[in-house]
């Protein structure tokens, strides 16, 4: 009967871009994998343009759905750790996927990748290429909390090291944007030689550009991140101007969608904290980050 | 006159003129369809969240409609609310440590962030008066000013609210007053005083006739400058209230927040029977108009029969069906 | 007097039982008339009565409710919106249809243009426009922005607009309401000319005697009705009147009254410079009725744009009852009692989409307000108080100002600027567009209003109306004063010698 | 005729409008302001990079002019570039199967995607005018359906070109023909259309005219609905133009491709002169307009000197300021 049901809401921001629209994926493969396997479990994924929807949606999974957990990817931090409060107070289980909230102790799970070791396993890996007076520039995200928090752990470990930070402007996750920003950095800066776009779409509109200026060679290499599976293929072809991905896996969301429904059908305790590694992925260990499938 | 006394009676006949209630009407058949798709949907919790989320747009919409009446038009309202919203959050917290965490630093905030409405209001109404560029122009360029400048005070992220005096301003947003959540009360007060101004002073004549014809306005002894930048400022101290009920329901700010507003609220006054090019401006339609667009965004979280990602499709079709069914002239065989 | 029989279908163009209905409101009864080839056929009837409709469903713009138009013999259903000016049936609308921020010769060739495959020959439209111009006497550059002409000279394009097309049928809708005699005169001789061409012309208008000296024959409508239609040479200007409205007219000048020379002075005007005017001076006494003559663009318009606070000053002073004072708004002359009626009702005058009682009370809210609060009891009041004043008529008390007939409008408008309870008035052209009937009305009005001690300055085009009912008149001439007369000078060749430079006076003397 | 001669001088006084080389001053400002923060500003490869990023926003903005000057506004474009972009690249890659990956394949591909945007627009036409509903509310409800429609498709993610395609498209956007690239030449050539269409065919006249005063176009036997709908099919078609040398440049579309092009695009035709209530059109400004807005951008790349999160605030100022340069009245004290 509808009593019985397991309602958990799944909520996470409109995919606008390739990496959440893997996670989006994800979220659908595991949303069927698991209602097929326990008939009394309904999944119901919502997803919000904005925080202000997000906060909008929260609301309607209570006071409709009634649900019995949620499952939130927050859009930001701090303007959804009321709402989800509320939804706490409603009695439901919370996990909280990549973003933590602002205030602790809200959340009985928290699975999430990490944007710090992002930045810093980029920089590390700039530094094992790179020798004192190189020059590099950035293409950073959209201005947000995930992008300083990869810059800052980037800048932080280049720090020292001798390597030049040219420049570095938003490209705002986004490959026209990227294209655009390198055009301009490449005008402006006739010896670059290295590029951090943070990002697998940002460094896909770098390449273009440093092939449209015939200046992708020299050991000219460029550092994306995520886990695209089309750089991921470069990587296994042995690609010289994208050698290396930093892994940031839009899969999380599935993770934390099967340590819910665990919560309620297995017998030992689950709650917790699930951080998933930024692993550098190269050439020796691409194959197995390889998802043919997936849209990301 | 007899030609006059005669023809008279044929004239009082009272015209019930069908396409006024055509926003309602399409609100009601939006009604209808949510209660179908699940019948939570009427139930007394959905109907006080629906209230209170058009609050935001709402109040928007009603300083909105006073622009586009005088023949203005504001794009800027909502990077504005993200600007005030950040200004208010960076004075709370900084006022923690002179006035404590209590209604005061509140209060305090609240009034800056009014001022703060007016300021931005009065900029963007002087520019386009004074300095003579159009509406459109000065609100696309101070849209862009205060959105990059929330982005600039957040330093990229969000700026929070203080957790204490989150507390002391919380129920702001979540509280009720007789069964009826607070910004649900500052909704209904604005759009009466919106009402009011509009059909029952000076003021909203004088913004109907501008609208209508400026220089029939200007030889009418309207100062046309004044009135149009007092829509702006009008404008500037909606967006400024609905920040302040805003603001207590995320306690933050950043550069995300109020994205789209701006279309959104023009687009409620639009649904709601105003007239873009201006000289005419009905309050009650914009209200009706929010009421809709929240209610479409709703009942599309109602059900996921509708792949999300076509949750575009369906607003788009909703808003052109809902004019269609207001502006075409279902009256014409009639004549 | 002979009186046709309604029904003579002999004429190029006929109306056959035409009736039209706005909605409920009818507005024409079963009017039957017909135009003929080469013959000048007049339209008259008072304000309201229905010439501008039936107008223009014989052209096409309107659809009749019943009856037929009949087209060289034969029932036709014109083409809308201008389509029959392919048929050779040509209107003038009364209200002036042409595009503002367009030039003279895209507005003279809109929906017309010399194009092959949709690519304009422009050499050969300005051309065209050049020889057009100079047939209308209108001396302008055929790039000129219409927005930049008076609005006589814009009647004047839409004349060459019309004469453009070719017609076999011309309809004009009061051509000469907004032209002085001198362009009038052209006008007419251009009629004539097309007349002896064999076009069908009809012309309505309220000048009686214009409709005297131009037209073979006339149709006088009443309240909707076919009143009659007989040869022009068979009647009086009288005759003329009485069929119009239906009664005996008294005089239609009041008597004047002597102006007090003693009386206070209302108004001073102190060397007033302007864009287009210099040294303007002069004074207004209380109780004067002051006219104000000239040329078309001679700059009456702008000398009390400038007093109102309408059009900027450059120097000059002006004083009324003793305080020199400089209006920044309309609003602070309304305030010290000066009011000024705009001659171009429909750009600057009514608000189009609006009923009457929006107008009527515009200029004057502040008195219909408590502290911002509209007494809305108090403006429905006023304006029973002004259809009745003014005799505005109306079929539909909620009818929109577009709506109304164009002298019905101009009463409206009238009656808006009284509102202000001024205590100066200033009326550019007050019976434009103005049945007999109803000009009597104003002139008696305006007289009483002197006599209560109101200052009134008009300004008109139209001489009769000057000499009228002036007390003193002054005389403009390319942006100056030319010459002022009183009294037993105010006669038509006084004023025309000084408005065309034959008298030399000194100004400042 | 003495009387009418009288006002003949004052009018035939040549009249040197300094309004019209506003958009030209701003920009020859913005060149020298970006030469000297860096002199690589005026270097060969940067003038073509600046000229071929105007290329889109250029040709999307000759649409939008002529929409303009008739009075109306399209808000759909930015979203409908990203359906095309989709519905083309889904079409290009099953074409692979059949036609192999030659030019046949992506003259097909490009072929559809002028029809789809001559059909987009006169969908937008046609709710405006058979419609009856304000070309405000239709193409936002537009926009909303054809974004929504390019996520649905690509899943939310990015619709990627068959690689072998791309080979065969991208000199589409790389190549250059006598040193120009080709993009630059679709610019060159549709803006020379538009000016042409614009101002020496009976097309151009009826858009001012119905712009200008829609009741006087109407009296003139102008056939009112036709033209206005026209104008959004020449919109779609500028769309789809940009759209075709816009994909070859990346090889994909995504949901995030062309968001708020579409206030860029008007924001070009009104700094370029054009005026947004409709009746006066300039497309020589339109280009100057889409070329100023580049260079901002460009500019603000060419430089740390201001903080990355203040681009929207000079982005602003600048466009504010360019436009308040030309409707200034400099010429008053001249007059
Ligand atoms: N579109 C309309 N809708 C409603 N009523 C109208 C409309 N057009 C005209 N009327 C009414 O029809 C009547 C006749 O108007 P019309 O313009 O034909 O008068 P007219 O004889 O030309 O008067 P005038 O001498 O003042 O120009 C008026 O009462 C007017 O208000
Ligand atoms: N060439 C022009 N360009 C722009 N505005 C003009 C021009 N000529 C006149 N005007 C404006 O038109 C209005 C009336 O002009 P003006 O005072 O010359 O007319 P007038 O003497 O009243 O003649 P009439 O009323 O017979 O046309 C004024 O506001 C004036 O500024
Ligand atoms: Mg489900
Ligand atoms: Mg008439």
């Amino acid at each position: 009967t509808a009593q019985d049901t397991i309602k958990i809401g799944v909520s996470y921001p409109t995919p606008t871009h390739a990496w959440a629209a893997g996670m989006n994926w994800h979220a659908e493969q595991a949303e069927a994998r698991l209602e097929a396997l326990y008939p009394d479990v309904d999944l119901i994924l919502i997803n919000s343009p904005d925080p202000a929807a997000q906060a909008s949606a929260l609301e309607d999974l209570v006071s409709i759905h009634g649900i019995d957990a949620l499952v939130v990817l927050p859009f930001e931090s701090e303007p959804l750790t009321d709402p989800v409060l509320n939804v706490k107070d409603s009695g439901a289980l919370i996990t909280v996927v990549d973003r933590g909230l602002s205030q602790p102790g809200i959340e009985d799970i928290y699975v999430a990748g990490n944007n710090p070791e992002l930045g810093r396993i980029s920089a590390q890996y700039m530094m094992t290429r790179l020798e004192t007076g190189d020059n590099i520039v950035i293409l950073r995200g959209i201005p947000t909390i995930i992008d300083n928090e990869r810059f800052d752990a980037f800048m932080a470990e280049i720090e020292g090291s001798g390597i030049n930070v040219l420049d570095h402007k938003h490209a705002n996750w986004n490959r026209d944007d990227g294209f655009e920003v390198m055009q301009d950095f490449l005008s402006r800066f006739p010896d670059i030689d290295a590029v951090w776009a943070q990002d697998d779409d940002i460094a896909i509109g770098v390449v273009a550009a440093l092939e449209q200026a015939d200046r992708a060679g020299d050991g000219m290499f460029v550092v994306g991140g995520a886990g695209m599976k089309e750089t991921i293929r470069g990587i296994m072809d042995g690609n010289e101007l994208v050698p290396v991905d930093v892994l940031y896996p839009p899969s999380m969301i599935a993770t934390a969608m099967d340590v819910t429904v665990a919560a309620f059908k297995s017998n030992g305790p689950v709650a917790g904290r699930y951080i998933l590694g930024a692993t550098l992925i190269t050439q020796e260990n691409a194959e197995s980050f390889y998802f043919p499938d997936s849209p990301f | 006159m007899p030609e006059l006394a005669q023809t008279d009676a044929t004239i009082r006949k009272p015209k019930i003129d069908l396409k006024m209630y055509g926003p309602a009407i399409a609100l009601v058949i939006l009604c209808i369809i949510g209660f179908s798709l699940n019948t939570a949907f009427l139930s007394e919790g959905n109907i006080t969240n629906l209230l209170t989320r058009s609050a935001f747009i709402g109040i928007i919409a009603v300083g909105a409609t006073f622009v586009i009446t005088a023949g203005g038009i504001d794009l800027s309202v909502g990077s504005m609310a993200a600007a005030i919203a950040g200004i208010m959050i960076i004075l709370m917290n900084a006022l923690v440590d002179i006035l404590g965490t209590g209604v005061l630093t509140v209060a305090v905030g609240a009034g800056c962030a009014v001022l703060l409405g007016a300021l931005a209001g009065l900029a963007n109404g002087l520019l386009t008066t004074k300095g003579k560029i159009e509406a459109f122009i000065v609100t696309l360029g101070t849209m862009g000013i205060f959105r990059s400048l929330v982005t600039y005070f957040a330093d990229g992220g969000t700026l929070s609210l203080n957790f204490d005096i989150r507390g002391t301003y919380r129920p702001v947003y979540y509280d009720s007053l007789i069964g009826v959540p607070i910004p649900v009360w500052v909704f209904i007060i604005v759009a009466i005083s919106g009402w009011f101004l509009m059909n029952r002073t000076t003021f909203g004549r004088y913004c109907t006739a501008i609208g209508s014809n400026e220089h029939v306005a200007q030889y009418s002894a309207i100062n046309v400058n004044k009135i149009k930048t007092w829509t702006y400022v009008i404008q500037g101290l909606c967006v400024a209230l609905a920040t302040v009920i805003y603001v207590p329901r995320l306690g933050s700010a950043s550069s995300s927040t109020g994205v789209l507003w701006e279309l959104e609220a023009i687009a409620a006054v639009i649904i709601g029977g105003t007239v873009l090019k201006g000289g005419y401006g009905r309050i009650g339609g914009t209200i009706l108009g929010a009421l809709i667009l929240t209610t479409i965004g709703n009942i599309l979280n109602f059900t996921d029969l509708i792949s999300n990602y076509l949750n575009g499709t369906m607003q788009g079709l909703i808003i052109i069906i809902a004019v269609w069914l207001q502006r075409a002239d279902w009256g014409k065989s009639k004549d | 007097m002979v009186v046709e029989s309604p029904m003579a279908s002999d004429g190029l163009l006929c109306a056959d039982s035409l009736s039209k209905s706005f909605g409920t409101v009818p507005v024409l009864f079963s009017v039957s008339f017909s135009l003929r080839a080469g013959e000048v056929h007049a339209l008259i009837g008072e304000n309201g009565a229905g010439k501008s409709t039936l107008m223009k469903i014989m052209s096409g713009f309107h659809n009749p409710t019943s009856g037929r138009i009949i087209y060289d013999g034969k029932p036709v259903t014109l083409p809308p919106n201008g389509g029959a000016e392919a048929l050779g049936i040509v209107l003038i609308h009364q209200e002036l249809n042409l595009s503002e921020q367009m030039t003279v010769t895209e507005n003279i060739f809109l929906g017309r243009e010399i194009a092959k495959h949709g690519i304009l020959d422009r050499p050969a439209m300005t051309a065209r426009v050049v020889q057009l111009l100079a047939d209308v006497g209108l001396n302008i550059s055929p790039d000129t922005r219409i927005s930049e002409l008076s609005i006589a000279q814009k009647q004047m394009v839409e004349i060459a607009k019309a004469m453009s097309r070719n017609a076999r049928v011309l309809i004009m809708d009061e051509p000469t309401a907004v032209l002085t005699e001198a362009e009038t005169n052209i006008l007419f001789k251009q009629v004539n000319r097309l007349r002896d061409q064999g076009v069908a012309i009809m012309f309505v208008s309220h000048k009686l005697h214009e409709v005297k000296e131009i037209s073979d024959r006339v149709t006088v409508l009443r309240d909707g009705q076919w009143i009659g239609t007989s040869a022009t040479s068979d009647l009086n200007l009288d005759d003329m009147a009485r069929m119009m409205v239906g009664r005996e007219l008294s005089d239609l000048y009041p008597p004047v009254n002597e102006p007090n020379v003693d009386a206070d002075i209302a108004l001073t005007v102190n060397g007033l410079h302007t864009k287009n005017i210099t040294d303007i001076s002069f004074e207004l006494r209380r109780g004067e009725i002051l006219g104000f003559s000239g040329l078309v663009g001679s700059g009456r318009t702008e000398v009390f744009e400038a007093v109102c606070g309408l059009t900027p000053m450059q120097a000059g002073t002006i004083t009324t009852f003793g305080n020199e004072i400089r209006f920044a708004s309309v609003a602070q002359a309304r305030d010290a009692g000066i009011v000024y009626l705009t001659k171009d009702r429909k750009g600057r005058g009514l608000l189009l989409n609006e009923g009457m009682q929006t107008n009527l009370t515009l200029l004057a809210l502040p008195q219909f307000a408590n502290r911002l609060m509209l007494d809305r009891k108090k403006e429905a009041f006023a304006l029973t108080r002004a259809v009745r004043r003014f005799d505005i008529r109306a079929r539909d008390p909620n009818v929109r100002a577009k709506d109304m007939s164009g002298g019905n409008q101009q009463k409206l408008l009238l009656a808006k600027v009284m509102e202000a309870d001024p205590k100066i008035v200033i009326i550019d052209e007050p019976t434009r567009g103005i049945d007999v009937g109803t000009k009597q009305q104003i002139y008696h009005f305006i007289a009483a209003l002197a006599a209560e001690g109101v200052s009134i300055v008009v300004i008109s085009s139209d001489m009769p109306e000057i000499i009228g009912i002036s007390h003193r008149v002054i005389i403009m001439r390319e942006g100056q004063i030319a010459g002022t007369v009183s009294g037993r000078d105010i006669n038509e060749t006084q004023i025309v010698r000084y408005a065309a430079g034959l008298n030399e006076e000194t100004i400042h003397a």
